[in-house]
């Protein structure tokens, strides 16, 4: 007979309905810090939403002579650029570059990587040594070195352009994470009796695999979606500064901080302001992802 | 709790189940663990047939076998007279709708995202078992009903049931399709003591209320076997040494590990236990990948002889479908 | 909320001494050397090893005819020329003593210079000379090679080439040859490519300072050479050039001391900066920066840009002078024409399409594009600024930009070689003797790509006029340069734009009154700097 | 070798009393958790004699291994022992720090603990040797030579065939019963006053737990130490156990010598147990009598008997006030409840 | 042991068959005419004519089907000639070696630092959970996982070179040269490159030793009567670690990475400011041979974890 005793207190058995979301968000709002990250993407996504509502300027439109440059206060809380544009006004739409650049390349990197993942982990063998392996080499470039000659692969064909560059070179860049990360939760869910029970049952390996599999990998995915997406606004930065960003006008705040890091003495808040931004919300997403990981599975403490 | 009729639901024959153990770089088949090792048994419509041994010995693997979770090495397993081995996956398919699994963990096997009422339905989805979602709503309750839960629990999850509840959702999952046999396998060891007799009764009672249905109980802990079985087969290292009615088998068992099994499980009662012979084993169970030669039992065995490493000794019948695999009864 | 104040407190402790360092009254630890201004003239002081940081940094030190611009000017304190450009322009001699031309028997006599030494010991002479230009010649690298029929040692001293055809922009293609040591090199190696590869990374040459160490895109040592051939120079002991590619952080080495000298300075903010703080911006001829212009791809029938209209809609829509104020900071100049005003062949007062945007409109719809149209800027990132201007400039009448930001390879692959698909931003060098004219938009241009831009039959023509062999030089030619200039306005044939600013910013103490033209002449020898 | 368990042992009484080696009065340790307070041990006490084997048996959560860690110490976060004391050689453990040297040369040294699985319980890393010695180098002073020889031979003594050959493999390369053979080993290296054997046999075999008991019993009579087995196997306390604790949520319920227990058994939660379990002997076609419902969850109980909601002798008293204590029956037999089970209780084996 | 080692040397070279592939393709699909841009570079001042140009195509042997280029190219990195760089005309094997050891000092400095600094930090944080050292350090764990090298290296710059002057502000020199300079001068760029690696090795080593902690085997050594330290140092060190060594895969791909960005802000003749300027020059051969190393070297070190994996677990090691 075996008796379930992995933790010190023994005590099991009738939980209490609904206490499962109480217990998520409790768990989740324990730290002060994870409240905080969440407030921050709140804010952010509120700022993107509605960026053409929230900003006094166009982002995009030249200030007239004598704007350029200008130090924040007065008509322009934050200054402006070289080219005499708000930089508010663009930090605000700069967080709409930043979500969509990570919210659509962890969806593309996802849609690929997951079913990856997991089919090579479903069926392991020789489809498992193909899959993993060709991760395996992806992930033996570094990530920002390889969406930067991505980048300059895809830029010379006229397929894609502008924004769309930046988001699949990182899209691909980041599918090993992905595909890893399904692997091994695929690994430990088939492991489970309940996936032998559908077995038993004569369910099919496709209803196995993707209703009850990916469901269960959940959990894992969105943690590593919100590291993931941090990751990716500070490469999107690390592009921009090395010239393979986004193209102007487009106001990004990698671009931004290289754009004003020429003029690193005169108008801080014009570097020092986008920095922020990108510290700050990696730095939220990291939170948020921790409290989720927390909240989710207090298991996955050290696995990613 | 008579078999209905003398009819065997489930025939095996000389089924043997060897895993392949790979090494070196090009995972090169060195050796087999012989999980099952040419086990014959016959299960009749309506019986209980109580598989019990230590772990390793090779009775999870025959139910995975039963049910072609796993595909035999070699052997036949006729269930209701059509030979599963050779099936086509799709006619396997329709072969599962008769056949259910019971699982021994609660927790890993019910999925946790999947609702009560889901899990339990999910067979009749599988199988198209209903026509229409009204049909199917009716039959997962009635499924509820049948185990005794609560048919308001059908959209509760998993983590929010006891074990011994979680546990009757598996039971009434293998109920769905109505199966002529099911495949317990060890369905109570996870429980708690006083949940255990919950199930032990239900599974009972289902009996007894559905007319020829079979199980294939397989257990590690002997009085519980010998509570619910009507016969018991005793497994050590891939082979049956014993198989027994089950009031025969604490009366008068003949086979000596089936002896030293039932001395080393102690009884809830001191006046007992102040009179019992006590047999301790020497020394551990001997890896299926190379076990001792001639009769498997015969290095820890305190009747051994020389000629019992010789041969391995076959089953043969002692009289009253009393059959043992002993060179020395 | 503990953590969340430890957070703060940590960015705060991050960004405090930040903002305070870049707070210009803080105090400040380092302060740049600002002794008071120096007397004009003042006697030149001998030694020091003056520490040179720049963006760029050559690949080959000392094998011309694998020389990029980049590469010849960093080996030009130690490789010399035939001759070179003065400040205005003029062609003056230096490792020759005189040239004479003769048309009609098509052939140039050089002179040479008499009693000098390449470091190696081995004597400057007409061999030498004719070694040189072979090796440009088996190269395939001497301009207007083609033109060029046998070389011939006339003696120690004379050499004469002789030519199949001639016009006088040739004495500057010939005479700019970088002249090395024929048995330096001839010792260097077995086979020609290990003398090559000698030769890329040793130079010796006849100038002022002798290479002692190059490591590519780190570090370029070059030591006095003793035995230079004007008299009493140079005075420094050496220079110690080494590669910053970012300029921020030249910025920031010239500010902390750690560099004495910042040359092909580009970014105006950080140059004003460090000239704000005392350091010397030394802003050469007014020449040094770049002539930027936009290139239509207007030989393309198909394009919009092949009708002049809108060519001219594009100049009316930009307001330069605002851009060249904004983007330069004031030290920008806005373009008109195809002539920066301290280009001799400038036509003073001629500016064919100031802003006007209404008018641009106009022109818009007389062409059929009343409603606008799409069109592609190629520029590298360099320019990122740049194009989001010109963007909104032709957003406003209409004309939809879409940025195309490329690579320097592609950029330049485009440029030189397979022509662009709309626009391109281009930036162009500017000679004091207004010969790029014909490098850049002659007949037969050397750089842009020649196809993609339509030229007029009378700008060609006139350009053909200017070339003629009847003058001795540019400056004799000035008059139909200038006419070519305006013709060139009529058509609207290229989009000029503004001129940047390319200095060297130098710390007070460093005297170095003469310093470079768009980088193909830099003469350190006469560089010398106060003891600090 | 067929043998009464501790029959000589189990023959003197109290009278005849070996000294009172550890004492347990209301100890109480709680869990904070994110649903409230869990009581997991809820004011127990106990005592064990010098020499003795007791039993402390009960359902998972009930509180018996939370027990025997607090008094050791060992209870980590969020847990936290609320109350009582813990006599051991007339010293109050639960005043010392936790991992004040105090308890540290208490731990291991007088009392050693055997936890339930042997699989995780051994640290992977580390060589069977290298978690032998450091006992004997830490409490014994023993030199590493010393305590290697004294390691290999405590290996022999609990059984693991040529054991200077596999004093230096890791844990996993030994069986399950090997390791709880080694667990064994360590507990008993410093030759402690009482061993503490928390579930030592439940993740293992029939056979081998049966090999592993008689081992353990046959170590402590050879060390002359006490032994507490820890489990839920009412047949391993009958075979081996003089006195058995019987706990439910937190509380001990019952007490009393194994023939008081098993032959009169008088709280209707260890009755409830004896019926619900199949017994090897018993007659064909008996119906298993489960205990209705579910085990308590232990947070937020009310004060009245835990079991009552699950209790089929329950009276209006049960209702209305609080858990009883423990009452006194006769001689060492204890129980705690208000109702008169013994006229009900018949069936319980008497034989 | 020796099958696991080798079994994940073979899995290496399927990688490293497939890292090859991958750095010729994608280079190869670059457009651009490598040739051209060699022309652009030089040749302003004159035009070339076709002829030069297909004579200089041949001597790079770009006028060969794809396939024969790859397996000259695979076959050339075998004699260990990587081709000659377009752009430096020089055997790229020797550019490799004067540029690489520069960027493994500064990987190897920063891996150390950040393997030091950063299990020190996440042990003494898990060790000292809630105190007043976890609730500083483990905040400025998250500064150091999100802000961008490329702002820190300027910041640094900045402050400690221009305004307070303590550090040279750029520039490289080899320790054998001159070792005190060469400290100082490295000391910001490996802050910048290890940054990331202090505080993710900090995060992972205080969340596994947490995790250690709760282990059962932990409390058996408690139970021994073990001292804090002996049961922290003896019991969970090893365990922790596992999880962090696999880290240093990442690590090492991290600080390859920034190395990019961290080199050219610091005027570092690496070759991660080699790789910026071969990628827009569009020098494929120092691309290839580049990404090749780099990819080498990760893989390398995720072979290095791998086995020292067995040496941390004895499950392994025997499995």
């Amino acid at each position: 007979m075996v008796e379930k005793h992995t933790s010190d207190i023994g005590f099991s058995e009738a939980p209490v309905r609904a206490s499962e979301w109480r217990r998520f968000r409790r768990v989740f709002f324990e730290r002060k810090l994870v409240t905080f990250g969440l407030v921050v993407l709140v804010l952010m996504v509120i700022a993107a939403a509605f960026a053409p509502l929230l900003t006094p300027y166009d982002p995009y439109e030249l200030g007239d002579a004598g704007e350029s440059l200008l130090q924040p206060g007065g008509e322009h809380l934050l200054g402006t650029d070289l080219l005499g544009r708000d930089t508010l006004s663009r930090l605000i739409y700069g967080a709409r570059t930043a979500l969509m650049v990570g919210f659509i390349s962890v969806f593309i990197s996802g849609f690929i990587g997951v079913p990856l993942g997991i089919i090579a982990g479903y069926f392991g063998g020789v489809i498992n040594m193909v899959i993993m392996r060709a991760m395996d080499a992806i992930m033996c470039f570094p990530m920002l070195l390889l969406a930067l000659l991505l980048a300059a692969v895809l830029r010379e064909y006229d397929v894609i352009s502008g924004i769309w560059v930046v988001i699949i070179a990182l899209s691909i860049a980041i599918i090993p994470g992905y595909a890893r990360v399904t692997h091994g939760v695929t690994l430990s869910i088939k492991e489970n009796e309940y996936i032998m029970a559908q077995r038993a049952m004569g369910s099919s390996n496709m209803r196995v695999m993707f209703r009850h599999i990916l469901p269960n990998a959940f959990p894992p995915l969105i943690v590593l979606v919100t590291m993931q997406l941090g990751a990716l606004i500070l490469a999107e930065a690390g592009l921009s500064f090395l010239g393979i960003g986004i193209d102007p006008p487009g106001a990004a705040w990698g671009a931004m901080v290289w754009d004003g890091y020429r003029y690193l003495a005169n108008n801080t808040a014009l570097w020092l302001s986008p920095g922020i931004a990108i510290a700050l919300v990696v730095f939220a997403f990291n939170m948020v992802g921790d409290g989720l990981r927390d909240a989710l599975d207090p298991r996955l403490r050290g696995l990613l | 709790m008579n078999p209905l009729k003398d009819e065997a639901i489930l025939d095996v024959r000389d089924l043997k189940m060897y895993f392949p153990v790979t090494r070196g770089l090009l995972r090169r088949k060195v050796a087999d663990v012989k999980a099952v090792d040419g086990v014959t048994f016959k299960i009749r419509r309506g019986e209980t047939l109580g598989l019990v041994g230590e772990s390793g010995c090779g009775k999870t693997t025959i139910g995975r076998c039963v049910l072609r979770l796993y595909q035999p090495t070699s052997g036949s397993i006729f269930f209701e007279g059509e030979e599963l081995s050779s099936l086509s996956e799709s006619k396997m398919r329709r072969i599962r709708c008769n056949m259910a699994l019971i699982f021994q963990d609660p927790y890993s096997s019910l999925d946790p995202r999947q609702s009560a009422g889901s899990i339990v339905g999910e067979p009749l989805k599988v199988h198209n078992w209903v026509g229409s979602q009204s049909e199917y709503n009716d039959r997962v309750e009635q499924l509820f009903r049948l185990v005794g839960l609560d048919s308001s629990m059908t959209d509760r999850f998993p983590h929010e049931f006891s074990g011994g509840q979680r546990q009757r959702i598996g039971v009434a999952r293998a109920l769905a399709c109505e199966p002529s046999l099911i495949v317990c396998d060890e369905p109570i060891s996870a429980l708690d003591v006083s949940i255990q007799a919950q199930i032990i009764n239900l599974l009972e009672e289902l009996q007894a209320g559905i007319k020829g249905l079979t199980y294939l109980f397989i257990a590690h802990d002997l009085s519980v076997v010998k509570h619910i079985s009507d016969r018991v087969a005793v497994m050590y290292l891939g082979h049956i040494v014993e198989i027994t009615k089950s009031r025969t088998l604490y009366e008068n068992p003949l086979h000596p590990y089936t002896k030293s099994l039932l001395s080393a499980v102690p009884i809830a009662d001191p006046f007992v236990e102040e009179k019992r012979e006590r047999i301790i084993l020497k020394g551990e169970v001997p890896t299926p990948l190379n076990p001792p030669s001639g009769c498997s039992f015969h290095p820890r065995c305190f009747m051994a002889t020389p000629e019992c490493s010789q041969a391995v000794p076959p089953l043969r019948d002692v009289g009253a479908g009393h059959q043992v695999a002993c060179i020395r009864v | 909320m503990n953590k969340l104040l430890v957070c703060l407190l940590v960015l705060a402790l991050i960004a405090v001494p930040l903002f305070a360092a870049c707070d210009e009254d803080g105090v400040t630890t380092t302060p740049p050397t600002t002794p008071p201004t120096t007397p004009a003239e003042e006697e030149p002081v001998y030694g020091g090893v003056m520490r040179v940081v720049g963006g760029t940094f050559p690949s080959v030190v000392g094998y011309p005819p694998e020389f990029s611009p980049t590469d010849s000017i960093y080996a030009l304190p130690c490789i010399e020329r035939l001759c070179e450009w003065d400040e205005d322009g003029v062609q003056i001699p230096v490792l020759a003593t005189a040239w004479v031309v003769d048309q009609d028997n098509l052939t140039i006599t050089w002179y040479l210079r008499e009693g000098v030494t390449f470091h190696d010991g081995t004597p400057w002479n007409a061999e030498a000379c004719r070694w040189n230009f072979q090796l440009q010649l088996d190269g395939g690298r001497l301009p207007y090679g083609q033109y060029v029929e046998s070389l011939e040692v006339v003696d120690e001293y004379i050499f004469r080439m002789h030519l199949t055809d001639y016009t006088w922009y040739m004495i500057e293609q010939y005479g700019w040859v970088m002249m090395i040591s024929p048995t330096a090199f001839e010792n260097a190696g077995d086979t020609l490519e290990e003398r090559i590869d000698w030769a890329r990374s040793n130079s010796v040459g006849t100038g002022p300072f002798q290479l002692v160490d190059f490591q590519r895109d780190v570090i370029l040592v070059y030591e006095g050479n003793d035995d230079y051939w004007r008299e009493g120079m140079p005075y420094l002991d050496g220079i110690e050039a080494s590669f910053i590619p970012d300029p921020v952080t030249a910025a920031a080495k010239m500010e902390a001391g750690e560099a004495d000298m910042w040359i092909y300075a580009q970014s105006v903010q950080s140059i004003l900066d460090l000239e704000e703080m005392g350091l010397t911006v030394n802003r050469g001829t007014g020449l040094s920066g770049m002539f930027w212009s936009l290139l239509p791809n207007s030989s393309d029938p198909d394009s919009p840009l092949a009708i002049q209209e809108v060519r001219e809609a594009i100049e009316y829509a930009i307001d330069r002078p605002a851009i060249a104020e904004m983007l330069g900071f004031g030290e920008y100049e806005p373009l008109h024409q195809i002539a920066s005003q301290d280009w001799p062949g400038y036509v003073e007062g001629y500016d064919p399409r100031p802003y006007d945007p209404a008018m641009a409109e106009q022109l818009l719809a007389d062409a059929g594009y009343a409603g606008g149209f799409e069109i592609s800027i190629m520029a590298t990132d360099a320019a990122r600024d740049a194009v989001s201007a010109l963007q909104a400039y032709l957003g406003d009448v209409g004309i939809d930009v879409e940025p195309d930001i490329a690579d320097f390879g592609r950029y330049f692959t485009a440029l030189f070689f397979t022509g662009w698909d709309d626009l391109v931003l281009a930036a162009s060098g500017i000679n004091p003797d207004a010969t790029d004219l014909f490098v850049h938009f002659g007949p037969t241009p050397m750089t842009f790509m020649t196809g993609n831009i339509y030229k007029s039959p009378e700008y060609l023509a006139l350009c053909d006029e200017a070339l003629d062999p009847q003058y001795a030089d540019a400056f004799e030619a000035m008059d139909t340069i200038r006419d070519a200039v305006m013709q060139a306005g009529e058509d609207a044939m290229i989009i000029p734009l503004w001129r940047d600013l390319s200095v060297a910013v130098m710390q007070s103490y460093v005297h170095s009154d003469y310093f470079m033209i768009h980088g193909v002449i830099w003469t350190p020898y006469d560089t010398w700097m106060e003891p600090h | 070798m067929p043998s009464i368990p501790g029959s000589e042992a189990y023959s003197s009484d109290k009278e005849k009393s070996m000294a009172e080696l550890l004492k347990v009065e209301n100890l109480k340790t709680q869990f904070h958790t994110e649903g409230g307070v869990v009581k997991a041990v809820d004011g127990i006490s106990y005592h064990i004699d010098e020499r003795e084997i007791i039993g402390l048996v009960g359902e998972s959560g009930c509180g018996k291994s939370v027990s025997q860690l607090s008094v050791m110490q060992l209870i980590s976060t969020p847990g936290e022992i609320v109350g009582g004391e813990v006599i051991f050689e007339g010293q109050d453990l639960l005043k010392y720090k936790t991992h004040g040297p105090e308890m540290r040369s208490v731990r291991g040294a007088k009392i050693a603990m055997i936890f339930q699985e042997p699989m995780t319980s051994l640290n992977p890393v580390l060589t069977i040797n290298q978690q032998l010695t450091e006992m004997l180098e830490l409490h014994l002073g023993m030199s590493k030579k010393v305590a290697r020889e004294r390691a290999i031979e405590l290996l022999g003594m609990v059984g693991i065939p040529s054991a200077h050959n596999r004093i230096d493999d890791y844990p996993h390369q030994f069986s399950g019963g090997m390791r709880q053979r080694v667990m064994i080993a360590m507990a008993l290296s410093c030759s402690p006053k009482i061993l503490i054997a928390d579930e030592p046999t439940t993740a293992l075999d029939v056979t081998t737990q049966a090999q592993l008991l008689e081992l353990m019993k046959d170590m402590v009579e050879r060390f002359k130490a006490s032994l507490v087995i820890v489990t839920h196997n009412l047949g391993v306390v009958a075979r081996y156990a003089q006195r058995i604790y019987i706990m439910y949520a937190g509380r001990i319920v019952e007490e009393g010598t194994i023939k008081d227990i098993f032959g009169k058994p008088r709280h209707p939660y260890t009755i409830g147990l004896l019926k619900c379990i199949p017994r090897l002997d018993e007659e064909e076609g008996r119906k298993l009598v489960p205990i209705e419902g579910l085990p308590p969850n232990l947070i937020n109980m009310p004060p009245t008997c835990a079991f009552l909601p699950r209790c089929s002798y329950k009276v209006e008293r049960c209702f209305q006030e609080p858990w009883p204590p423990l009452k006194r029956l006769h001689d060492r037999h204890y129980i705690s409840c208000y109702a008169n089970t013994e006229e009900k209780t018949g069936e319980p084996t008497e034989r | 042991m020796t099958t696991y080692i080798v079994r994940r040397l073979i899995q290496a070279l399927v990688v490293l068959i497939l890292v090859t592939l991958i750095v010729f393709f994608v280079m190869r699909l670059l457009p651009g005419d490598p040739i051209l841009i060699y022309v652009a570079q030089t040749a302003e001042l004159e035009a070339m004519p076709q002829e030069r140009i297909d004579e200089l195509r041949a001597e790079f042997g770009l006028d060969k089907p794809i396939m024969v280029q790859y397996a000259n190219w695979m076959a050339g990195i075998f004699r260990g000639d990587f081709g000659t760089s377009i752009f430096y005309r020089e055997d790229v094997g020797t550019l490799m070696l004067e540029r690489f050891p520069i960027t493994i000092h500064l990987t190897l400095l920063s891996l150390i630092v950040g393997a030091i600094f950063g299990v020190l930090a996440g042990m003494l944080t898990a060790v000292r959970r809630g105190k007043w050292l976890d609730k500083i350090v483990t905040p400025l764990t998250y500064v150091g996982l999100t802000i961008p090298v490329f702002l820190l290296g300027i910041l640094l710059i900045y402050a400690f070179g221009v305004k307070l002057g303590w550090l040279p502000i750029s520039g490289y020199t080899s320790p054998l040269d001159d070792f005190w300079l060469s400290t100082r001068q490295v000391i910001m760029p490996v802050f910048c490159l290890a940054i990331f690696g202090v505080a993710a090795n900090a995060r992972q080593m205080r969340s596994s030793m947490l995790e250690v902690t709760r282990q059962d085997y932990i409390r058996t050594a408690w139970s021994k009567g073990l001292g804090e330290r002996a049961v922290v140092m003896r019991h969970m060190l090893k365990n922790s670690l596992i999880p962090v060594i696999t880290l240093m895969g990442v690590s090492v791909s991290i600080i390859l990475g920034g190395s990019v960005l961290v080199e050219r802000v610091f005027a570092i003749p690496g070759v991660g400011s080699l790789l910026v300027s071969s990628i827009f020059g569009q020098d494929y051969v120092v691309v290839q041979a580049i990404t090749l190393i780099f990819a080498v070297i990760i893989l390398l070190v995720n072979l290095i974890v791998d086995i020292s994996y067995a040496w941390l677990d004895p499950r392994i090691r025997y499995g």
